[in-house]
């Protein structure tokens, strides 16, 4: 285990926005927006894993998106070695690309029909010059072997493979350019149970072999917890908790991350765990609720919650959490809901 | 709650074969269970196991050509469901059958309220006029609990979000009183904690109704969490099917316990996964012997030759594996290649 | 009476009585007209529409194309320049204006205002003065002796319109002809159709039928479909090719009538390589007119012999154009040191007429010249050949007069190049005196003597290459009979009857 | 300690490829020929392309010859087809007219396809105001109801068929940009578009190498139906006299020419009236089968 | 609903501006001086002149724009150069005549089509479904103008069923507005066809069944409302093939509406009528085009707009 010391920030959020504009009903309506990532800041460290969870639509693709500037965010920057990466030219992002690679979670849609896995490896490579031509098919080998692939899969389409070796394709393709960090957005989501292991100790193999670190997006905490150091909970565009896996798992703070925690069915019967059910569904982020975003599914919620955004407060060592009573809901024991409101 | 043991549904060796340009696909590949009153199978399986296609078997809903069930019988209350004429079976759909399907966004009718879509199947089963039915669709919508139903009746499928609109799913399938509900993967699409809502929901309702719910997944937490009973399906076949505290406890197929075994679970760290190796062989083109075979640890020659039965056990499982027979010679297999 | 009689002059007497039930007559046309005031009508379909039925001249031609009374009783060259005409009386106007010496003034009088711009006023140009000696008497005086004078005072130009309409408000005439003639106008719906009712108060032999109705249908099908269903009575406008389906027919008839007119292949003789007389020359004796004549016209017409058909007073048997002669060609050819020669033949979008291109482009090549058809639309061909834009062409000569002077000093006369219709740009001092003496002449025979003289030098120098003598053909559903063609193509439908 | 247990298992097993090795068009070709009307289209076409190009072998007179002596014959074992209004060769005229209907046809796609597949790419890929202007100025040219946009371009440059080509082409650029830019926005979506771009490639690269040949299928569905409108819409030009002109051997006008013999000689306006018919069918049931054959749902 | 109809009008604001730009543009690539040709043979250089500074010829081309569109919203589209009528007068004498045969023609395409297109789905790959698709296919293969003539030579000639040509009567309007109507009811069948077929495929059908409704209501309650909404769009977009089919149509069976009026002119050079006859042909389709858009969003709430 690394201490405190040894951490080195590779990437930095801060204050983060993506707001999509929506189409208007009206010409008379005001121009709304969908504010898919509403102003978040956080920091990934060298070498781990920091994992997005959160419901669907929430922001965490988004956030990913956003840091590979795959959109332009609507505000904020993203620090990398040293540099606002939101600032770069074009081209100068283009050179960084490298180093900031993206896995996928649609095995079919992420690689290109009508590419050869050779051609797929080779252009990566060809745009980062990140190995020159003469050696391209060697290098080509052995990511595929480093994947778990055979050498022969290199003529063939991606349709000629299965989900899970396309998955390693994509793998194999973001290793192609020696990235630093990689962006798995759900990339084992799609994917079967059996497969889905194989996927996963595949990236927590080669993180090791190659220092990498990961951001890893997924709704799914079972897959979260395995694969994760430090877990983020987003909620309508929100960071409503950020900590290290244990802690978070163990000792949730925020209301939204203890239902979360409790809604997940555990493949063992004899396991019965009290259920937090939250009612209803996850409102429109067009027009996000007041205050806490979570406020209206919230069992706790106040009058304080309607109005007031709690702002993300670090209540335990590297355990953030934006939530106004988080001290006196979960802290140090887990309690049970207030009968009365 | 008399006639609880009562088995009021019986699939025996059902086959569905797809004929199609690249050869027949054998979907579903000789298939037995029972149901009974009250009762929750559950079915698991990886994707493209035949799940699906074993539920729209037994309401006679594959769509044909290219599909056809080749084999077997659906026995509804003794009554054999596969040969039964068109219209018969037409009473039974959504009357003492009925289904939920996985995808709340495209199964309901986007041009129609959904209140008179849940009235439709009202009207068609039971003797009620268009305003009682209409009456009647808004009571179940409050059953399933969707907040200011009359208003909500009156809408149409896409002014609804996603959990809404399975509500409306389950409280159409559920109109009629039905005996049995086959609930297909009907919390896939939704996020965890609208999925517990659902299940909540389906478990509430199944207790008030006493119906025998197949409930159809592969989530194995759901079926840890909702089943009696589980069946294990691999590539078109059962391979294990326990009551549901046996199979966790202590399954018996390789397959099984791969997955459980695979799984990454939310409330134990583990460094490594276990993996199960290769993948499932493609309907068209069924192994031989067992079709678990190429990727089990354990395989011997007599896997690859012949497929093993369902065998029972003593503990009141089945399982489909030589390794359960009297002929198997290899060894027994370890707890610990699984972990 | 169940009467399926053809349109035969012979038994129109007796079916007139039979069939004196009115009716309406629908005729087809290719197109709509453009204008109804006669004084600013160039084209035929407009024509049409008024010519002795709407509006009547002082003088009309029969049949036969000799001129005979109409407005005028009698008249009688008083001297050279002088011309006298009696009128008759007690004939109005459809707008209740009387006919009289005073409305003949008035019709001129504007017609040869400058002012009024009329296109037709250079033909009328000799005309210094009308001038009223009384009520039923006019005189015009001419600027100079003017032989064919009544020729011109019969064609539709000579029109004589109401003097109300005219101080009231000439611009309606455009639209709304008011005339003296057999047939009132009554409505105009532009590009469908325009309708004339029977005068009631017309002072010569009223028509039998109630109204007429001229309809456009552009499609040629079409039209004939409808005179073999009945639907309409008379098409104008047939292509000659469908003349044996017509004949066979057991609903349909046809009409021919010789016309006055001529088609040719001009040249531009200003125009390299046309601008030499042995290139025209060569061109002439490579066509092969004969089968034009039956190849592309159904043998509908004859073949012509010079710019004057032989209804046309001019006309001469002896006049000799080129005779088909591929070896003359080709060595003249020769001679001229044209080889390889691309040359431009324009024509107006008259299916015939781009027929006879693409033949004699065919024809051409025998003799190695290479043919570039030009298709235009007939506005653009007016506009192209008066700008002397083209090589060589192929048009007709409408003569409205019937007379040679018509013909002769507007095709050939240095002083007609362009618009007034000398096209081919041709200019030959010999010729153009001799076109001025005949035009002064009053002696016939001598006249005669000098138009056959004149055609032979145009013919030699090969300014152009005759081809056809018109011949109008129409066809009419069986039950309608008395309408005949004059020569100037005009549809006659005074005599029409329509039986049930 | 797990990681003890499965000592004799390596971490990562080389996984096998157990599907046959297959091309992208073998699978393609082979639904396509399973459609047997498309390939019964597909025949057509390349029967009048055979005809095109071998028409001078295969032409028994030569199409302009004007044999006047012989004009108006019907069919008969010298002229198969019968002979027009100036004695030329129907037959011949029907076999180098496909040089030129399918000329235009080809043409007439091939220019509106260029420009509204470039519009189209644009439009879909940058979106924004890009995508805005494009397609509002694409909006205006469908506006004009059917052949109207062509006949008003004719009416202003004149007849002639490189006219009617540049018209009827530019009357189809709207309807390839529509379509190029809606499957442009369907793949840019796709996460290999995504991939390519954070691995830093260019734009050029992306709309090219990525996404057009992904949207080939559909352009290629639409070019298809489309020649086949083409030419109907040059022949109808044609037809007005807008289009070839004499003695051009285009099957429209030759319609137009042998439209006044329909009833005298119906064989003149029959023949080509045929010949477009089949062609135009040929291309349709071409087009149809491509589409079903490149229709995703038919294929896995 | 009526913000979608106020903001559907807002936006044909621009195509319709669009389509007089495209006009003026066309009409600016005619060759050849509109003076001289509006002066007439034989003018003038002076009163060419005078005509160019009248008509505003000498100005720069954008304000002969403004000029020419203002001219358009006084109701002022020019005289025509034929016969010196205002333009307008002369295309709203056509222009009843011309919708009235469209309308018609698209009655026959709608009724047609669907028909046959719902025949043809109801039994899939059935003798009646593949007869119905061979004749929608050779629907949408002849050329509408041959189809016509030999309508005529069957219909008028031989059997004199209806008349031959002309507007008067019902019986006149059969042929013309059946030629015109058969290629649209040929696509339309086609059309519905496939989107019934896409639409059984669909989830909800699936539902429908399980519910235990019949196969006839399943078709024409459940598939049948959803197979018509991209059914709509092509109705419309036929419309404006059969506007521009008129053009043709209307020559061959001698109606005076605005296609023959255009084809007259262009053969006449009557540039001033063209550009008239071109515009409002557009505005109608662009008119009905916002109807069956409206019509669309009445069928299909769901649908946004873009
Ligand atoms: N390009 C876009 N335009 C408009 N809205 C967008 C766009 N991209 C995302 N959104 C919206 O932003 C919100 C967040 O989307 P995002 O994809 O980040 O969610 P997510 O957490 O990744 O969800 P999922 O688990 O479904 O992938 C959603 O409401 C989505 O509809
Ligand atoms: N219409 C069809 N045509 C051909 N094969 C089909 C068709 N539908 C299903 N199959 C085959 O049947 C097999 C079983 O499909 P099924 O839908 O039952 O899987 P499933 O277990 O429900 O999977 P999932 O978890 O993905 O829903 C698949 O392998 C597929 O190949
Ligand atoms: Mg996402
Ligand atoms: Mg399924």
């Amino acid at each position: 285990m690394k201490t405190l010391e040894e951490k080195k920030i590779l990437l930095e959020v801060s204050n983060l926005k993506q707001y999509f504009s929506v189409k208007k009903d009206s010409i008379f309506q005001p121009k709304a927006y969908v504010k898919a990532v509403d102003d978040i800041s956080f920091v990934v460290n060298e070498g781990e894993t920091l994992s997005i969870v959160g419901e669907s639509g929430c922001g965490k693709s988004t956030t990913g998106r956003a840091i590979l500037r795959l959109d332009d965010p609507t505000d904020g920057k993203v620090f990398y070695a040293g540099k606002n990466i939101v600032d770069l030219s074009k081209k100068e992002m283009r050179e960084l690309r490298g180093d900031l690679q993206v896995i996928f979670q649609d095995p079919f849609a992420s690689l290109n029909p009508r590419q050869t896995i050779k051609q797929i490896l080779g252009e990566a490579m060809t745009i980062q010059k990140s190995v020159a031509k003469p050696l391209q098919r060697d290098r080509m080998i052995e990511l595929l072997n480093l994947v778990g692939l055979p050498g022969e899969a290199l003529d063939r389409y991606p349709h000629e493979f299965s989900g899970g070796q396309r998955q390693r394709i994509g793998i194999a393709r973001a290793l192609a350019v020696d990235p630093k960090l990689i962006i798995c957005d759900e990339a084992v989501s799609a994917l079967d149970v059996s497969i889905q292991a194989q996927i996963l100790n595949l990236l927590k193999k080669l993180q090791k072999q190659f220092q990498l670190t990961f951001l890893f997006i997924s709704h799914d905490l079972s897959v979260v917890r395995y694969i994760s150091d430090r877990v983020m909970v987003m909620y309508l565009g929100k960071i409503v908790e950020i900590s290290d896996k244990k802690d978070l798992f163990d000792a949730p703070m925020h209301p939204y991350t203890k239902a979360l925690l409790s809604s997940i069915p555990v493949p063992n019967p004899s396991v019965k765990n009290e259920r937090i059910l939250l009612k209803g569904d996850v409102p429109s982020p067009i027009n996000p609720p007041s205050g806490c975003r979570f406020h209206t599914r919230c069992p706790f919620a106040t009058e304080r919650c309607k109005t007031e955004e709690p702002a993300l407060r670090e209540l335990r060592e590297n355990h953030f959490v934006s939530c106004h009573y988080a001290e006196d809901l979960f802290s140090p024991e887990p309690l049970l809901p207030p009968t009365t409101k | 709650m008399t006639g609880q043991n009562e088995t009021i549904l019986e699939v025996k060796d059902l086959k569905t074969y797809f004929y199609t340009k690249r050869g027949v696909s054998k979907a579903v590949d000789g298939i037995d269970f029972s149901l009974r009153k009250g009762e929750t199978l559950g079915i698991v399986g990886e994707s493209g196991c035949g799940k699906s296609i074993t539920s729209l078997s037994i309401l006679r809903l594959i769509p044909t050509p290219p599909g056809k069930i080749e084999g077997g019988q659906v026995l509804f209350k003794g009554r054999d469901l596969v040969s039964l004429p068109d219209n018969e079976m037409r009473k039974i759909r959504g009357n003492e059958i009925s289904m939920i399907f996985q995808e709340p966004m495209t199964s309901l009718n986007p041009v129609i309220p959904v209140g008179e879509q849940i009235a439709e199947a009202i009207r068609l089963h039971q003797k009620m006029n268009k305003k009682e039915a209409r009456a009647k669709a808004v009571d179940m919508l409050k059953l399933v609990g969707i907040p200011s139903p009359e208003k909500r009746a009156k809408q149409e499928p896409f002014q609804l979000s996603g959990g809404m609109r399975q509500r409306v799913m389950i409280a159409m399938a559920l109109s009629c009183n039905p005996e049995v509900l086959i609930a297909d993967e009907p919390t896939t699409a939704l996020d965890v904690t609208i999925q517990a809502q659902i299940l909540e929901l389906i478990k509430d309702l199944q207790a008030k109704l006493g119906m025998g719910v197949i409930m159809i997944t592969h989530d194995l937490g759901v079926v840890a969490e909702t089943c009696n009973t589980v069946a294990v399906m691999y590539a078109g076949n059962i391979v294990e099917h326990a009551p549901t505290q046996n199979l966790f406890d202590e399954p018996k197929h390789p397959y099984t316990r791969g997955l459980l075994a695979s799984l990454p679970k939310i409330n134990e760290d583990k460094e490594e996964l276990y993996t199960i190796e290769g993948s499932v062989p493609s309907s068209y083109s069924m192994p031989q012997g067992c079709r678990f075979a190429s990727r089990c640890p354990f395989a011997e020659s007599v896997c690859l030759q012949k497929q093993p039965e369902l065998l029972e056990q003593p503990d009141g499982s089945k399982v489909r594996c030589w390794m359960y027979s009297d002929q198997w010679t290899g060894a027994k297999p370890q707890e610990e290649v699984f972990s | 009476a169940c009467s399926t009689n053809s349109a035969q002059s012979g038994d129109k007497e007796a079916t007139a009585k039979e069939n004196s039930t009115g009716g309406t007559l629908n005729v087809v046309r290719l197109s709509d007209a453009t204008n109804l005031d006669p004084h600013f009508i160039t084209d035929i379909p407009s024509a049409n529409i008024n010519y002795q039925k709407v509006y009547e001249g002082l003088v009309k031609p029969d049949k036969d194309f000799v001129l005979q009374p109409s407005l005028a009783k009698e008249w009688k060259v008083i001297d050279d320049t002088t011309w006298e005409f009696k009128l008759n009386e007690g004939i109005t106007f459809h707008d209740g204006a009387p006919f009289d010496a005073e409305a003949v003034k008035a019709t001129f009088d504007r017609l040869l205002d400058p002012a009024t711009a009329s296109p037709q006023r250079e033909k009328f140009s000799m005309i210094k003065e009308v001038k009223v000696i009384d009520p039923t008497t006019v005189q015009l005086l001419l600027e100079y002796p003017y032989a064919p004078l009544l020729s011109i005072l019969a064609s539709q130009e000579g029109s004589i319109i109401s003097p109300k309409a005219l101080a009231e408000n000439p611009e309606s005439l455009k639209e709304k002809p008011v005339g003296t003639g057999p047939f009132v106008f009554e409505s105009w719906k532009s590009g469908q159709e325009i309708s004339l009712t029977k005068n009631e108060e017309y002072w010569g032999e009223k028509p039998s039928i109630d109204r007429v109705v001229f309809k456009v249908v552009p499609e040629d099908a079409t039209r004939l479909a409808m005179i073999e269903t009945g639907e309409a009575h008379i098409n104008d406008q047939v292509p000659v090719t469908e003349i044996e389906r017509i004949e066979a027919s057991e609903t349909m008839a046809l009409t021919r009538t010789e016309g006055l007119a001529v088609e040719f292949l001009g040249f531009n003789t200003q125009k390299a390589p046309l601008d030499d007389e042995r290139v025209r020359k060569a061109i002439s004796h490579a066509i092969e007119r004969e089968s034009i004549i039956s190849g592309v016209y159904n043998n509908v017409g004859t073949l012509a012999n010079s710019a004057m058909s032989p209804k046309v007073f001019g006309h001469s048997e002896n006049s000799k154009p080129a005779e088909y002669d591929l070896n003359e060609a080709k060595k003249l050819l020769k001679e001229a040191g044209a080889e390889n020669l691309k040359i431009s033949l324009l024509t107006s979008d008259r299916k015939e007429r781009i027929n006879m291109a693409e033949v004699i482009q065919s024809q051409l090549k025998g003799i190695g010249v290479e043919v570039e058809i030009q298709v235009v639309e007939y506005g653009t061909f007016i506009e192209m050949t008066n700008n002397g834009e083209h090589q060589m062409y192929i048009s007709g000569w409408g003569n409205a007069t019937g007379d040679g002077d018509y013909n002769q000093y507007n095709l050939f006369h240095t002083a007609s190049h362009g618009p007034a219709g000398n096209s081919f740009y041709y200019s030959n001092p010999e010729a153009d005196k001799l076109i001025e003496a005949a035009r002064e002449e009053t002696d016939e025979n001598k006249r005669l003597e000098i138009y056959e003289e004149v055609a032979q030098i145009e013919l030699d120098e090969a300014v152009y290459v005759p081809i056809r003598n018109y011949e109008h053909i129409a066809a009419h559903n069986k039950s309608v009979s008395g309408y005949w063609l004059n020569a100037a193509n005009y549809l006659m439908i005074d005599e029409v009857e329509i039986a049930e | 300690m797990a990681i003890e247990l499965n000592k004799e298992k390596p971490l990562i097993v080389t996984q096998t490829l157990d599907h046959p090795k297959q091309s992208v068009f073998g699978s393609f070709f082979s639904v396509f020929l399973e459609n047997k009307a498309a390939v019964v289209g597909g025949l057509i076409i390349l029967f009048y392309i055979f005809i095109a190009v071998f028409a001078p072998v295969l032409a028994p007179y030569h199409p302009h010859d004007i044999n006047l002596e012989n004009k108006l014959m019907p069919p008969s074992t010298e002229h198969w087809m019968g002979t027009d209004d100036k004695g030329r060769d129907i037959l011949s005229r029907i076999l180098y007219g496909s040089r030129l209907s399918m000329g235009v046809g080809f043409a007439a796609v091939i220019f509106g396809a260029f420009f509204g597949i470039t519009l189209g790419l644009i439009a879909g890929y940058y979106g924004k105001w890009i995508d805005s202007i494009i397609m509002r100025c694409m909006d205006v040219l469908l506006a004009f109801p059917g052949i109207l946009l062509a006949l008003a371009i004719v009416s202003a440059l004149g007849p002639s068929l490189i006219n009617v080509t540049i018209a009827v082409g530019a009357f189809s650029v709207p309807l390839f940009a529509r379509i190029v830019r809606g499957s442009t926005l369907e793949v840019k979506q796709l996460e290999y578009i995504d991939a390519i771009r954070s691995l830093g490639a260019k734009d050029g690269t992306i709309i090219f190498k990525h996404i057009l040949p992904n949207i080939m299928s559909p352009i290629i569905v639409q070019g298809t139906l489309r020649v086949a409108t083409a030419i109907l819409s040059a022949a109808g030009l044609s037809f007005l006299g807008l289009g070839a002109q004499p003695p051009s051997s285009e099957w429209g006008t030759m319609l137009s020419s042998g439209r006044d013999f329909l009833f005298s000689a119906p064989y003149i306006a029959i023949f080509p009236g045929l010949a477009i018919a089949f062609l135009v069918l040929g291309f349709n049931i071409f087009g149809d089968g491509l589409r079903d054959a490149f229709d995703p749902r038919m294929k896995k | 609903m009526l913000m979608f109809i106020l903001r559907r009008l807002v936006q044909t604001v621009p195509v319709i501006f669009g389509v007089t730009i495209v006009v003026f543009i066309i009409m600016q690539l005619v060759p050849g001086d509109p003076a001289v040709l509006l002066a007439g043979e034989g003018a003038t250089k002076e009163t060419i002149e005078a005509l160019r500074v009248q008509l505003g010829l000498n100005q720069p081309l954008y304000v002969q724009y403004v000029e020419y569109v203002s001219n358009i919203f006084r109701g002022d589209f020019g005289t025509s150069l034929k016969n010196n009528q205002p333009v307008l007068d002369e295309i709203l004498l056509r222009l009843p005549i011309t919708l009235e045969l469209a309308i018609f023609s698209t009655m026959i395409t709608i009724v047609l089509g669907m028909a046959a297109g719902i025949i043809s789905a109801v039994k899939p790959y059935s003798i009646t479904d593949t007869v119905v698709m061979v004749i929608a296919l050779l629907g949408i293969s002849l050329p509408s103008f041959w189809f016509g003539l030999m309508l005529m030579y069957g219909f008028s000639v031989k059997l004199q069923i209806f008349p031959v040509a002309g507007w008067d009567s019902i019986a006149h309007i059969v042929l013309p507005a059946f030629t015109l109507g058969a290629g649209g009811a040929a696509i339309v069948a086609r059309m519905t066809r496939s989107s019934m077929l896409e639409v059984i495929r669909q989830d909800y059908i699936r539902t429908a069944r399980a519910k235990g409704v019949k196969e006839r209501v399943i078709v024409y309650k459940h598939a049948l409302r959803n197979a018509l909404i991209p059914v709509i769009t092509v109705v419309g977009l036929q419309f404006g093939a059969l506007l521009g089919g008129t053009v043709l149509v209307e020559s061959i069976f001698a109606i005076n509406g605005l296609g023959r009026m255009i084809v007259d002119s262009i053969r006449m050079r009557d540039l001033p009528m063209v550009q008239g006859g071109v515009l409002v042909a557009s505005l109608v389709f662009v008119a009905v085009n916002l109807l069956v858009d409206i019509l669309y969003r009445f069928f299909n709430k769901r649908i946004e707009l873009n």
